[in-house]
């Protein structure tokens, strides 16, 4: 039968239960399926199986002009909106020689930043979600749709705003957006300490998660894992910093890493992200100047030859796209590089061995998004 | 001693999470009452699309199919003719796919002629899914209905009780910042 | 959905009466299925937060498809996704409803012309309510429960017959000639 | 081309029928809910001081008329635990809108009062469905079993002096069968689903039982030691100069974090882990059955707080005002007295499931058998030991 696949050698097994988790399970944050075998509480298999929304991204987008691309990125990663389009964007940009303006760069990097808190709470909420704590989920929700409310006042829509264009962006910004994120960012700052004391500091986040689903800095590494994952585990490897873009030369931030490549390092490494963003947010508020160009000049129709990679750090890691041009108005072929689909490598290494209630915090930890999994 | 001091940091940890939680029992919730109160939705929030009429009843569509071109999802479909008289086309079908569009607003970039806009009414869900399938007068009793809309090229704009169009004060307009801080500019100045 | 479960309207008055109390209570107490798929479910959890707050009508979520009333369909169904989406369906204790959120559910969306993409939901579950959007805003949603609720509750839309399925879209395969079901 | 022809007005619009809030009326709330705690008290009086009343009156107090008498009694008590039910209910859900800045239900009925009698209402015209690869009838008693033990608690509970079915001798012992029992319910409803979530629910209720029971053995050993007594009458009548709070605090405290592990409730709800199993035990049950289970939670989620004020918080002492202790006064205030105690017990259970994540299942066991069972034995020991100094 197809729901074994992968599991024939022990179907004969009495001692072993095999339990499907999902696509229809609370925990697994979407359509993943992962088939489990269980001695007891404890696992002995682990086999994900993806493609429950395998929605053929590539091809489509291969078969759209270059504008038409850009809103199509968008419903990869559909948690983190806007960061989705930027490695298309700086692709083409290269590829074409457009120009972008200072300001339209900064506008870019702070919404990059919002999208990550949005994306960062969202996983917050849902990972408190899985480990039984109901109340975080709201807390963290409405935080998300006031940055969803600033979003929406400047791009036009919530999530998926497709508001990044070649050249800059599309609109600029709204009167209040300055005011709008700086309110914000208060805000945010007084409810830190709460999340804090909610997720970090109780003793019983810390039960679940401390030495749970250790992933070693060489194997994290072997697997190809990025953003917050790779760096629980050590390594402090950050596009922003090793590849810089946008305007992120110009703003200081750290790369938090932590050592001990746990569940409880990869929550705290997401906490400091979040510290990190409002940082950068802070200094881009000074820097940006409230008025001025926010779209360089870029052809109507875009004919593009040449191959380019580029990559993004978004909420999940490294997210890229490879371009390639013929010479005519659509790509002749776009690869996406998905950060999720690469973190979601390391689930054999993490769940076999460990306890089933294990499995749901470290899958939690994962942060798996299926539109960027599955594409 | 230390599995003494160990408990007392787990119960402390553990009250400190429980005050936090019950600070908000002193809070208003910040709930929208959705139906029974109208959403205030920013002007450029992209819900549904409609195609703006002049004030005088006569076509601002010029039919040169840039939004058909444009359209990432390929749900616009417009059928025209020449027109007999002077010069231009006339529309025949201009029919836009609701169900399938994707609300990226990238036929109202393209729109040279600001005819077609985004609206903010999103209260489409039917019974019915081929209520859906707008054809222009569903597009025009889109536009009819809204009280603003907004295109790239001419901004918010905004109907007026007499039925006029008019362009929206510039505190509404997503690049209203230079305008907006320009008199303030002057007074220091002055 | 009558009380004797037809969909003939009862013509005694005291049936008539209970079934509309039934009703009635079925409207106020949609329990959702916790089924997200894609960026629609984002915008579904968003329906439940402190902003909207669907739980002002009554409606929480409910893990397991036997004990939820209303399943929302948020996000692009592929053809892998079909069975399993019918499977529930079918898990679903009678009365049941199904709500299509957003443009892929509805038609398959921008994701239409793909070879992986079911277009429209309703080819495989029969649904009440469609939300066109990409994804719609969480009030969007609340107001198609609402008009479920209200579907449920009046009596001249309750006895309306729900449009045909159609069944010429081959999603279920076939099982081979040794009883397996091909993987999709 | 549509075949349905499209209809002149496009929109369907929502009918706004009922009661437009606007806003939050907090009075209006109380008000409201007040009203449910006049009812539940009503109910109460009814129960233990009107039917037997009632049967006085008639002359029919002996015989078979006794035997009515108690019958009538436990109808009541089903009718109670009914009313207890829908109360909890919205009290959780309003709660945890409370805490989690929204409203929770408030649209149906004056501030949402009758949201929980639709969830009833609907429950009972759902289909009750028994899957193919059940066990029938196991699966059929198992809501059953788990309802009438946790109701079974009833028969000891003292609402006030004399007010309780059967003040037993060996009420101790009873409580330690019927809670047992209510655990056989999960675990038989768990394993006959014929699904694999459920079972694993259902052996984790199982293994959950055989830690946390010991413990709460030797807190209601210690208990009865101190009080002199296994009866829970003569318990609450020993605690009329000082409540057993100060001298058994540590039974109290085991007894708190048992009582969360028995009544399945976060941070030890294993068995129902939402985000883990599904809905573990309950995985397969739709309908009335699933009805039942709920409903035996959320009359556990009153009976075990009441446990805990009878035994450590003084039952239902309170000022009297010069009443006679006996009389129909008296009863109510006591009975009283006890239900505001009950409920600030309930508040802080409610407050913890608000606020808490879930332990790893093993974490209790290991809890229990290596923290909980030698401080249980230690209480006991204490008590013995201060019963012999003081009294």
């Amino acid at each position: 039968m197809s729901s074994t696949i992968g599991l024939e050698p022990v179907l004969g097994r009495s001692d072993e239960m095999i339990v499907n988790m999902g696509p229809q399970h609370p925990a697994t944050h979407g359509v993943l399926r992962v088939v489990i075998g269980l001695e007891g509480e404890r696992i002995t298999r682990a086999v994900p199986h993806i493609g429950y929304l395998h929605r053929n991204h590539e091809k489509i987008e291969e078969s759209r002009t270059y504008f038409q691309v850009v809103p199509f990125t968008d419903r990869m990663d559909y948690v983190s909106g806007t960061q989705n389009e930027l490695p298309v964007v700086l692709a083409v940009e290269d590829l074409a020689g457009i120009e972008v303006p200072e300001r339209a760069k900064m506008i870019r990097t702070m919404f990059f930043e919002l999208f990550r808190i949005a994306s960062h709470l969202v996983w917050m909420g849902t990972a408190m979600l899985d480990l039984g704590a109901i109340t975080p989920f709201l807390y963290t929700f409405w935080d998300r749709e006031i940055i969803l409310g600033i979003v929406e006042r400047t791009a036009g829509a919530r999530m998926l705003p497709n508001y990044y264009t070649f050249g800059g962006v599309r609109r600029d910004l709204h009167p209040h957006f300055f005011k709008d994120v700086a309110e914000f960012l208060d805000h945010l700052e007084k409810r830190m300490p709460d999340y804090e004391h909610l997720v970090l500091e109780n003793p019983i986040v810390h039960a679940r998660t401390v030495g749970v689903g250790v992933l070693s800095k060489e194997r994290a590494v072997a697997r190809g894992v990025s953003g917050p994952v790779l760096r629980a585990s050590g390594v402090a490897y950050d596009v922003r910093k090793a590849f810089p873009y946008d305007a992120y030369p110009e703003v200081e931030f750290e790369i938090p890493t932590s050592d001990a490549g746990d569940t409880y390092a990869r929550f705290w490494v997401r906490f400091q992200e979040i510290y990190q963003s409002v940082k950068i947010l802070r200094q881009l508020l000074e820097k940006t100047p409230k008025t001025g160009p926010f779209k360089g000049r870029a052809p109507a129709r875009l004919k593009i030859s040449g191959e380019r990679y580029r990559a993004v750090e978004n909420s999940r890691g490294e997210l890229g796209v490879y371009v390639v041009g013929d010479g005519g108005d659509k790509p002749y072929r776009i690869k996406h590089r998905g950060a999720a689909f690469s973190n979601l490598q390391v689930i054999p290494d993490l769940f076999i061995g460990a306890k089933f209630s294990d499995a749901i915090a470290i899958l939690s930890s994962l942060d798996p998004v299926f539109g960027e999994i599955d594409r | 001693m230390s599995l003494l001091n160990e408990v007392w940091q787990a119960v402390k940890a553990i009250g400190t999470g429980m005050a936090t939680v019950h600070k908000r029992v002193y809070e208003e919730a910040p709930t929208e009452f959705y139906p029974y109160v109208e959403l205030d939705l920013p002007p450029v929030s992209v819900q549904s699309l409609a195609l703006v009429e002049n004030e005088d009843g006569t076509e601002r569509c010029i039919v040169c199919l840039q939004c058909e071109r444009a359209c990432p999802s390929q749900v616009i479909s417009i059928e025209r003719h020449r027109n007999p008289e002077g010069k231009g086309f006339l529309i025949d079908r201009f029919d836009i796919d609701l169900v399938n569009c994707m609300y990226c607003s990238a036929c109202v970039e393209a729109c040279p002629v600001s005819s077609i806009v985004t609206i903010q009414d999103f209260e489409l869900s039917t019974y019915d899914l081929h209520t859906l399938k707008a054809d222009i007068d569903f597009l025009h009793e889109q536009a009819r209905r809204s009280k603003k809309w907004y295109s790239p090229k001419l901004g918010v704009e905004i109907r007026t009780e007499d039925g006029r169009i008019e362009k929206a004060p510039p505190e509404m307009q997503p690049g209203g910042l230079a305008e907006l801080l320009k008199p303030a500019a002057e007074e220091e100045e002055s | 959905m009558g009380l004797l479960g037809s969909d003939e309207r009862p013509r005694d008055i005291i049936l008539g009466t209970l079934d509309d109390l039934i009703n009635l209570a079925r409207s106020r107490s949609m329990w959702p299925l916790t089924f997200g798929i894609a960026c629609c479910a984002i915008e579904m959890m968003a329906t439940w937060d402190p902003k909207v707050d669907a739980d002002r009508f009554g409606m929480f979520f409910r893990n397991t498809p036997r004990q939820a009333d209303v399943m929302i369909v948020s996000g692009t169904v592929n053809k892998k996704l079909a069975k399993r989406l019918r499977r529930l369906y079918d898990q679903m204790a009678e009365p049941k409803w199904v709500i299509s959120m957003g443009a892929c559910a509805n038609q398959g969306g921008p994701f239409r012309h793909g070879y992986s993409v079911v277009e429209g939901v309703d080819k495989i579950v029969p649904v009440d309510v469609y939300i066109p959007g990409c994804p719609p805003r969480p009030e969007a949603l609340l107001q198609a429960l609402l008009l479920l609720r209200d579907k449920i509750s009046d009596r001249e839309l309750r006895y309306k017959r729900p449009q045909e399925i159609a069944t010429d879209y081959d999603v279920f395969a076939e099982p081979g000639e040794d009883g397996r079901i091909p993987v999709l | 081309m549509s075949l349905i022809p499209i209809p002149e007005d496009r929109r369907f619009k929502i009918k706004l029928i009922g009661y437009d809030p606007g806003r939050s009326r907090p009075w209006l709330e109380r008000f409201v809910y007040s009203l449910y705690v006049v009812a539940f008290w009503l109910f109460v009086i009814a129960t233990y001081a009107g039917v037997p009343a009632l049967f006085d009156w008639l002359g029919w107090d002996g015989g078979w008329g006794y035997v009515v008498m108690r019958a009538l009694q436990v109808v009541m008590l089903f009718l109670l635990s009914a009313v207890i039910a829908l109360m909890l209910i919205l009290a959780l859900r309003k709660y945890l809108g409370k805490v989690q800045e929204r409203y929770g239900p408030m649209h149906y009925g004056p501030a949402g009062g009758i949201q929980t009698v639709f969830d009833a209402l609907k429950l009972l015209g759902k289909e009750d469905f028994v899957p193919a690869a059940a066990d029938w009838l196991t699966f059929r008693l198992a809501p059953a079993v788990t309802f009438v033990s946790s109701f079974a608690i009833f028969a000891v509970v003292p609402f006030a002096s004399g007010w309780t079915l059967a003040d037993s001798n060996v009420g101790l012992i009873y409580l330690i069968a019927v809670s047992t029992l209510s655990a056989y319910g999960v675990l038989l409803g768990g394993a006959s689903s014929g699904n694999k979530w459920a079972l694993i629910g259902a052996l984790r209720a199982g293994a959950q039982m055989v830690s946390y029971e010991v413990p709460l053995a030797l807190v209601f050993l210690s208990v009865a030691v101190w009080s002199g007594s296994m009866s829970l009458g003569k318990i609450v009548d020993a605690q009329l100069g000082v409540w057993n709070v100060i001298p058994l605090f540590i039974p109290f405290v085991l007894y708190v974090i048992s009582s969360l592990a028995e009544l399945k409730h976060i941070p030890f709800d294993f068995p129902e882990a939402e985000s883990e199993l599904i809905a573990g035990y309950n995985v397969e049950y739709s309908g009335m059955s699933f009805a039942f289970f709920f409903l035996a939670e959320f009359v556990e989620l009153f009976l075990l707080p009441a446990l805990i004020v009878v035994f450590f918080f003084g039952g239902w002492h309170g000022p009297l005002f010069g009443l006679e202790p006996g009389t129909l006064a008296a009863g109510a205030l006591q009975s009283l007295y006890f239900s505001v105690k009950t409920a600030v017990w309930v508040w802080i259970f409610l407050w913890i499931r608000a606020t808490l994540p879930r332990y790893r299942d093993d974490q209790l066991m290991e809890f229990a058998w290596k923290a909980m069972i030698p401080l249980a034995l230690l209480g006991l020991v204490l008590a013995a030991y201060m019963r012999l100094i003081w009294r």
